[in-house]
């Protein structure tokens, strides 16, 4: 029987995977890709509660929406920030954005 | 194993190939269009959860146009090469720590989630109507948040029309 | 008389001072030194006015205000004066009042150095007379920033820069106000757990039986902080360099009267709140003290500059205040107080004379001088008085200070005493050589030019000598005022034998 | 229901909606009049939150709260925003013609943090937080042509996404644990007795997601290149109402969501604290760039506001909201002067101070006492507002962090003094006196009397904060 | 004649469960029956189509359009299709293989996976989803990935070009697209396709909502990338745009995808807004093949007969006049709703 606990466990793989790649990767792009798959896994946590510990409000599932939304926003502004950082650099390179110390 | 566990399995496996499969490839174009599939594997999670409408909003917004988004950038600041164009970070110990981070917080989590017993309510029907109830939601007890998304979607276009225009002339 | 918030006004007069000339364009060179000599002037005479109002028979706290100020902290904004304080507001205005003439000369950002001055002036003397911890320990640190930045804009760079001195001074101050502060506001939970409310009030917190340990613990928090503050070995570095660095003035308020903040402090706070601790405590503040007077009196030995020379000297004299403290019997804080009071005095004139001398010949340093005497007869007067104090002759009020601490500590602890005795010796050495050295032998040509002290120079060797001599010649004036605030404040905590930490 | 009540953010909404049309709407040379609508209508929303101080109301079943925690925290907001948008009068002349659009976002990020402080419920407090950061992406990012501002929004985005994941799998578990995300169904529905291991697992990611949004330590890597980068203003504001509005949530969420946790999340909160003031005072230590060397102290000051979490008693909890509020005062004070600073000199480095007590008395002096009253030097407000805090943490038995707190605190006044150093007694590389606009200089006049106000005659704003505190349930 | 198809379907079923299988797996194999009924009927379709816009083509320009092939050359384009199969299959060098291949193949599949909500006839929707509508806008989202697929794999400038400009566009019409749909929305309170047919029996819904059909029109028109928004295409300036690289069987799959899509897009529009499979005397499911006919008629002869429209007017087309224009109409909806519900009361 597939219940609760499975699904959150995809979500928490979903979630490690993409915080390795916020970790690993250098690419600004492939960042935020990672920072997606963490959301992604919070969505499935929330729609996988929602179905397993309250059926019948949809509490979860609103907040799964809320999330997408909110991402679609992040996203799109942050796309915008790389562009315009890469118009002034010419990289989207994590380690070329050292102008200042770290 | 029964049908349930097959579908489970199936799906689950699909979308964390697919996970892998974005922070593993060279190429930032394979990470995005497997970043396509895990979408398109999480609305399939969604899907059977009983959470159709969910799922479709996941294919719309995050398959159909954060995904393109994500593309389009990458195609407006592409590299010659791209089988370099996704490079996993030099300093070794950044790779490291972040691969043993994301091991410890995979078994921390997981250990947490399978030793939690959760409330023991069944599973019970889903609710037919979702989308009348997720409207009921957000159109009242939650109006505010409704609101504020509203907005942020405004400021978020506002936003990144500034950012990319950058300092040029409107 | 009685209803006129006397100590209030004494308090703001410097402030509204400052705040005068923060107003007055910069150029106005001498109405600035005017109001600040003003003001100065007014704060004296209202504090000696309190010393004549003050009843010795009735005792206790005299002119007290009082004003609720933050309800929750039980704070209040009280004042009051007793013998143990009187001498100490007496003497922050004494050597306020002749700062302000010692630095009559400065040229350069007059406006800034009055208007910090004067701060400063106030916030020591705002200290003295706060019977609240917490608006005690609002002057207590208020007085370090104006310090730091008279230092750095108007001090001199000799061995150290005077950024160094600055920096060293402040934070060395600051750290021992951290602990300080740690253990006041754990005073304040604690007494606010055992009174049931929140209350601020030193005598309120009096009368709260804290327990042993308790006390133990925040008296050595206290000890440290109020220790920085006096100089108490090992934690006195920042003295010496502070002195050499800070300007005439600043070295007068902070070896005249700042430190003795500390041993106010350790008695007023320490003493009285925390009896068991202090005197759990004391040897080990006893055997620190043995290590001020031996310690900084054979390092002056070797000392050439003169401000480090009194530098020095003060933190080994300190040593007897913290010795008088540590004995806890009526006689020997009777001398601790006295001593505070003579020390500073003696401390501010000299600093006072170094002062005049060093903007005339540009040097501190003992071996350039010789006979100055000669040119300098005046000046010389002040030397001899501060120098001759300063080694506890007797005629002075250093004698009587000393005499009396000695007495009071001996019967505590004998060896100590004896050995504390012998850094009179060492005193008369290094004093004796430094004023032979300086003021007399041949008449050295290079120093013609030096001029003598005239006019407004003259105030502070009026003002702190006559202060010396008076002290030295009829100590009964303080004496019986600081006995009598000194007594209550014994029969306020009981009986108890010292000891406990060894 | 009395939707009245809800009116300061729909206000809020509506002036920056209108700020943003009339921006777009004006000619570009003209621009800087919507300036003048935004402070006046923010300055007619704060009269109005005042005046409604003492009304309270739950709506939507406890999802969103009106009380005087509200209340006071949407003060603080609008009065940061208010003296911000006073202060840069003169910077906002580098966003060239996109002033109207920094007005606007700088007020949708100040309805976010409103949105923030009053949700009683997980989704309301996250999509807060998202408008407001998302606010801040942009804005840490409006110099367009400044590398370094670019380069801090990335950061910040990269930053702020991340630990938007993390807070929101913790907000996740916390779901899954009580089957609700409403902060008083939450307390209910978790009872007493040992948590789940999913739960404590979901407040440890709360704590670090909010902790990034603090900016404490360990989460605080990529501030300073962020506070350094962002344009001044901005990061007066992101350090001063973010901050707070993170706090408020913490406060509220801690003490309404999970009263009655048998896990000491007071300890972890502790060690974060300590760690936060030392290391942030350490790095603060060596900085040669005055913004650069705010922004480390603001990491330290995050760890004082946290004592006060810690503590979570009565003086505890004042003393946050004290602080939280007299930091604005003293931090926009001199973040004010930096800005000042920069827009005649070109950039915030020390040797731009050198001397400016001379060119600009005023300036020099504002400085000066603000960043002692950061520091916490009585007669400060500073003092007072670790005073509280300090007596809160002793009270719950945090000895070793008031020792730590204020310790560090002594030491972080090395720092401090030394720009006063430098302003008091450096050469200045011109002489010609340093001329500040009126709006600036009453920012100015406003965060200096705060801050001596409230240091000298703490009453009142402790009596407010005791007010506001008065709706947690605490001994 | 009018159940033909429903019952026969039926039958099956039943045939099924007479053989032993469990219903979970007659249903199933009666779902794979259906999917390549329906991948027949679209291929079959297109070969029509193609031979119709030719014919259409013809006709406008006046020429006579194929006319060797059987009667009317009604057999061009088998022959057609003959010489696509049986082309070498051209991978260029230096392309992204994998996605190369695999962005036909993923344009096809999304664009059959849209008839899976839209009913055929009566009860004739393969899935009757409650959420149909929402459905096709979010699968029909999918087409865009292919083509940038393609366009990025085909490592050409034209290829990129196209499939940006294609994702550019489609994105932007997406909007006004889904917009226009919500008057339906509003009226019905439904996204059950089914319903919304269903709530169409005395009036049609392009007389409540001709502005939206309007909209819906042109929308559709550019997220199907024809003429005159055949911008990413076009061929003089990008030779083929994302399908430049593409021969033989590759480039006949994306062809027949945006034939099905064509389709799809129209069936919905004569779903939406012209009573779907709603008529008398003739069966329902041969109503919505004429309504959907006539559809494309109107396609083919916009496509013919307008000049193609610049990029930069194309995009603020649809975001200064569009989608205004959409959001005005959902605004209308609404008040006349209210209006109506008050008189009603």
């Amino acid at each position: 029987m597939i219940g609760l606990n499975h699904y959150l466990l995809l979500g928490t793989a979903l979630f490690g995977i993409g915080l390795y790649g916020v970790f690993a990767k250098r690419n600004a792009i492939a960042i935020l890709m990672s920072v997606e798959l963490m959301l992604n896994a919070v969505n499935v946590n929330f729609v996988a509660i929602n179905r397993f510990v309250q059926p019948a409000a949809s509490l979860g599932q609103l907040f799964a929406i809320f999330v997408i939304v909110v991402a679609a926003a992040e996203v799109s502004v942050g796309l915008a920030l790389i562009i315009s950082i890469y118009r002034q650099r010419r990289s989207v390179n994590l380690d070329d954005f050292n102008l200042m110390k770290w | 194993m029964n049908l349930d566990q097959l579908v489970f399995l199936a799906i689950s496996g699909f979308t964390i190939t697919a996970a892998l499969a974005v922070v593993w490839s060279r190429n930032i174009v394979r990470s995005a269009l497997a970043l396509i599939l895990t979408f398109l594997g999480v609305a399939l999670t969604f899907f059977n959860l009983g959470a159709g409408f969910l799922g479709l909003v996941q294919i719309l917004v995050y398959a159909g146009a954060v995904a393109v988004l994500i593309i389009f950038a990458i195609m407006l600041v592409m590299k010659p090469d791209p089988g370099t164009t996704n490079p996993t970070t030099p300093s070794r110990d950044t790779h490291y720590l972040g691969g043993l981070l994301a091991w410890l917080v995979v078994i921390g989590l997981g250990l947490a989630i399978g030793f939690t017993t959760w409330p023991s309510l069944p599973a019970g029907p889903v609710d037919d109507d979702a989308v009348g109830a997720l409207a009921q939601l957000l159109l009242g007890n939650y109006v505010v948040a409704f609101e504020a998304a509203a907005i942020l979607l405004l400021l978020a276009v506002v936003g990144a029309i500034i950012l990319a225009k950058g300092a040029d002339k409107i | 008389m009685s209803d006129f918030p006397i100590l209030s006004a004494a308090l703001l007069l410097p402030i509204l001072g400052a705040l005068l000339i923060m107003i007055l364009p910069p150029r106005q060179e001498s109405s600035i030194r005017a109001v600040a000599a003003v003001s100065t002037l007014a704060s004296l005479l209202l504090s000696l006015g309190v010393c004549f109002g003050y009843d010795q028979a009735k005792g206790g706290m005299q002119f007290v205000e009082s004003i609720p100020w933050v309800r929750d902290l039980g704070v209040s904004y009280a004042l009051g004066v007793d013998g143990i304080s009187l001498p100490l507001l007496l003497l922050t205005n004494l050597i306020g009042f002749s700062a302000v003439y010692a630095s009559w000369h400065t040229e350069e950002r007059v406006k800034e150095f009055f208007a910090l001055l004067l701060l400063l002036i106030s916030g020591v003397m705002g200290t003295f007379v706060a019977t609240d911890l917490f608006i005690f320990f609002l002057f207590y640190e208020v007085v370090v920033i104006p310090i730091y930045l008279l230092v750095i804009m108007f001090g001199s760079s000799k061995r150290v820069t005077k950024e160094y001195a600055g920096m060293k001074l402040t934070i060395y101050l600051l750290i021992g106000s951290a602990f300080l502060l740690v253990g006041l506001i754990a005073l304040f939970v604690k007494g606010q757990a055992l009174l049931g409310f929140p209350s601020m009030d030193i005598g309120t917190l009096a009368g709260v039986d804290f327990p042993v340990t308790f006390q133990i613990f925040i008296y050595c928090l206290m000890a440290f902080g109020f220790g920085t503050l006096l100089s108490m070995f090992p934690f006195h570095a920042w003295s010496p360099d502070g002195y050499a660095g800070a300007p005439t003035a600043v070295s007068m308020i902070h070896a005249g009267v700042l430190k003795k903040i500390g041993g106010y402090g350790l008695i007023r706070i320490g003493l009285l709140l925390l009896p068991a601790g202090a005197r759990y405590v004391a040897p080990l503040i006893a055997i620190l003290a043995l290590g001020n007077v031996v310690y900084a009196g054979i390092i002056c030995l070797n000392q050439r500059d003169l401000k480090y020379i009194v530098g020095y000297s003060s933190v080994s004299h300190m040593g007897y205040v913290l010795l008088g403290i540590a004995s806890v019997n009526l006689i020997s804080i009777n001398g601790a107080v006295m001593m505070m009071f003579a020390h500073g005095v003696m401390a501010a004139l000299f600093f006072a004379m170094i002062g005049h001398l060093y903007q005339q010949s540009h040097t501190r340093n003992v071996g350039d001088f010789g006979g100055l005497a000669h040119q300098m007869p005046r000046l010389a007067v002040g030397f001899m008085l501060a120098g001759l104090a300063s080694l506890g002759l007797p005629g002075t009020v250093n004698f009587i200070g000393e005499f009396t601490i000695f007495v009071g500590a001996f019967g505590v602890y004998n060896l100590l005493t004896i050995l504390a005795i012998s850094g009179i010796v060492i005193t008369a050495v290094y004093i004796l050589r430094t004023l032979g050295g300086v003021l007399f032998g041949p008449r050295r040509s290079e120093w013609d030019h030096l001029q003598d002290l005239r006019g407004v120079d003259l105030v502070p060797l009026l003002v702190l000598g006559g202060a010396i001599l008076v002290g030295g010649i009829l100590p009964f004036t303080i004496m019986d005022l600081i006995n009598s605030g000194v007594g209550q404040l014994l029969v306020q905590i009981g009986p108890g034998s010292v000891g406990g930490i060894f | 229901m009395s939707y009245e009540l809800l009116a300061p953010e729909i206000a809020v909404a509506a002036l920056g909606l209108l700020v943003l049309a009339i921006g777009l709407l004006l000619p570009a040379h003209s621009r800087k009049a919507v300036g003048y609508l935004a402070v006046l209508g923010l300055a007619a929303v704060l009269v109005l939150v005042i005046a409604n101080f003492n009304r309270e109301a739950v709506f939507f079943a406890g999802v969103y709260q009106v009380d005087k925690y509200t209340n006071f925290f949407r003060i603080l907001f609008l009065s940061a925003a208010l003296l911000i948008f006073m202060m840069s009068s003169r910077y906002n002349h580098l966003f060239g013609e996109r002033q109207g659009e920094w007005f606007s976002f700088m007020l949708f990020a100040t309805l976010g943090m409103m949105i923030m402080v009053a949700a009683g419920d997980l989704i309301t407090v996250y999509v807060g937080l998202e408008l407001m950061t998302i606010s801040f992406y942009v804005l840490s990012a409006y110099l367009f042509d400044d590398r370094l501002s670019a380069e801090a929004g990335l950061k910040y985005l990269i930053i702020g996404a991340l630990s938007s994941a993390v807070l929101l799998f913790g907000m996740s578990l916390v779901y899954a644990s009580s089957a609700t995300t409403v902060f008083t169904e939450i307390s209910g529905a978790l009872g007493s007795g040992p948590e789940q291991p999913a739960l404590l697992a979901g407040i440890v990611m709360l704590i670090a997601g909010l902790g990034f949004k603090i900016s404490a330590v360990p989460f605080h890597m990529w501030t300073p290149d962020i506070y350094q980068g962002a344009p001044t203003p901005v990061t007066a504001y992101l350090s001063v109402a973010s901050k707070a509005a993170a706090f408020s949530v913490l406060v509220r969420l801690f003490l309404s969501a999970f009263p009655g946790l048998s896990f000491d999340w007071h300890l972890v909160l502790a060690v974060l604290a300590a760690l936060t003031i030392v290391i942030g005072n350490l790095t603060a230590l060596p900085q040669t760039n005055v913004k650069r060397m705010l922004a480390y102290s603001s990491i330290a000051q995050a760890g004082y506001i946290l004592v006060g979490l810690v503590a979570a008693n009565s003086y505890g909890l004042k003393g946050l909201l004290f602080y939280a509020l007299l930091y604005v005062f003293s931090n926009v004070g001199a973040f004010a002067v930096v800005t000042a600073v920069e827009v005649e000199e070109g950039d915030a480095e020390l040797e731009s101070f050198s001397g400016l007590s001379r060119r600009a008395p005023m300036l020099a002096a504002v400085l000066t006492i603000c960043m002692l009253s950061l520091a916490g030097i009585p007669p400060l407000a500073g003092f007072a507002g670790k005073f509280y805090l300090f007596a809160g943490a002793i009270q719950a038995g945090y000895l070793w962090l008031a020792f730590i707190g204020l310790l560090m605190s002594m030491i972080s006044v090395y720092y401090y003094l030394n720009v006063a150093k430098a302003m008091y007694i450096g050469a200045s590389r011109r002489e010609e006196r340093l001329l500040v606009p009126t709006s600036v200089s009453t920012a100015l006049w406003i965060c200096l009397l705060g801050t001596v106000f409230l240091g000298v005659y703490p009453g009142p704003l402790s009596g407010l904060t005791e007010l506001a505190i008065a709706i947690f349930s605490i001994g | 004649m009018e159940n033909l198809i429903v019952d026969l379907a039926r039958a099956l079923t039943t045939w099924l469960q007479h053989l032993g299988l469990s219903p979970f797996w007659a249903d199933l194999v009666l779902l794979v029956l259906q999917w390549t009924a329906i991948v027949l009927i679209i291929t079959l379709n297109v070969l029509i189509l193609v031979w119709l816009e030719r014919k259409v083509s013809g006709f406008m320009q006046q020429r006579l359009g194929p006319n060797r092939l059987g009667p009317f050359g009604c057999f061009q384009t088998i022959a057609d299709t003959f010489k696509l199969l049986t082309k070498e299959d051209i991978i260029p060098s230096q392309t992204d293989r994998l996605i190369f291949k695999t962005a036909p193949m993923f344009f096809i599949i999304v664009s059959v996976l849209l008839y899976a909500v839209i009913p055929m006839g009566q009860d004739m929707a393969v899935v009757d989803l409650n959420i149909g509508l929402f459905y096709f806008i979010s699968v029909g989202s999918l087409t865009t990935i292919a083509i940038l697929m393609a366009g990025w794999a085909s490592n050409n400038k034209w290829s990129l070009l196209g499939a940006m400009r294609a994702v550019a566009q489609m994105i932007s019409y997406e909007i006004p697209l889904a917009f226009s749909l919500l008057g339906v929305v509003m009226i019905t309170g439904s996204l059950n396709l089914s319903a919304i047919v269903a709530a169409q029996h005395p009036f049609w819904f392009i007389i409540l909502q001709p502005v939206a059909f309007v909209t819906y029109f042109i929308a559709a028109t550019a997220e199907l990338n024809r003429g005159p928004f055949d911008m990413p295409e076009a061929e003089q300036e990008l030779t083929a745009g994302a399908y430049t690289e593409y021969t033989g069987m590759r480039w006949a799959l994306f062809f027949l995808a945006e034939y099905t899509n064509l389709v799809a897009v129209s069936a919905l529009a004569a779903t939406l807004f012209f009573g779907g499979w709603q008529g008398p005397w003739l069966p329902s499911w041969i109503w919505i093949i004429i309504k959907t006919y006539l559809l494309m008629l109107v396609f083919m002869w916009l496509k013919w007969t307008l000049p193609r429209i610049r990029m930069d007017h194309l995009m603020s087309f649809s975001w200064k006049v569009l989608i205004p224009v959409s959001l005005i109409n959902i605004v209308i909806t609404g008040v006349g709703l209210e209006i109506f519900k008050g008189m009603r009361w």
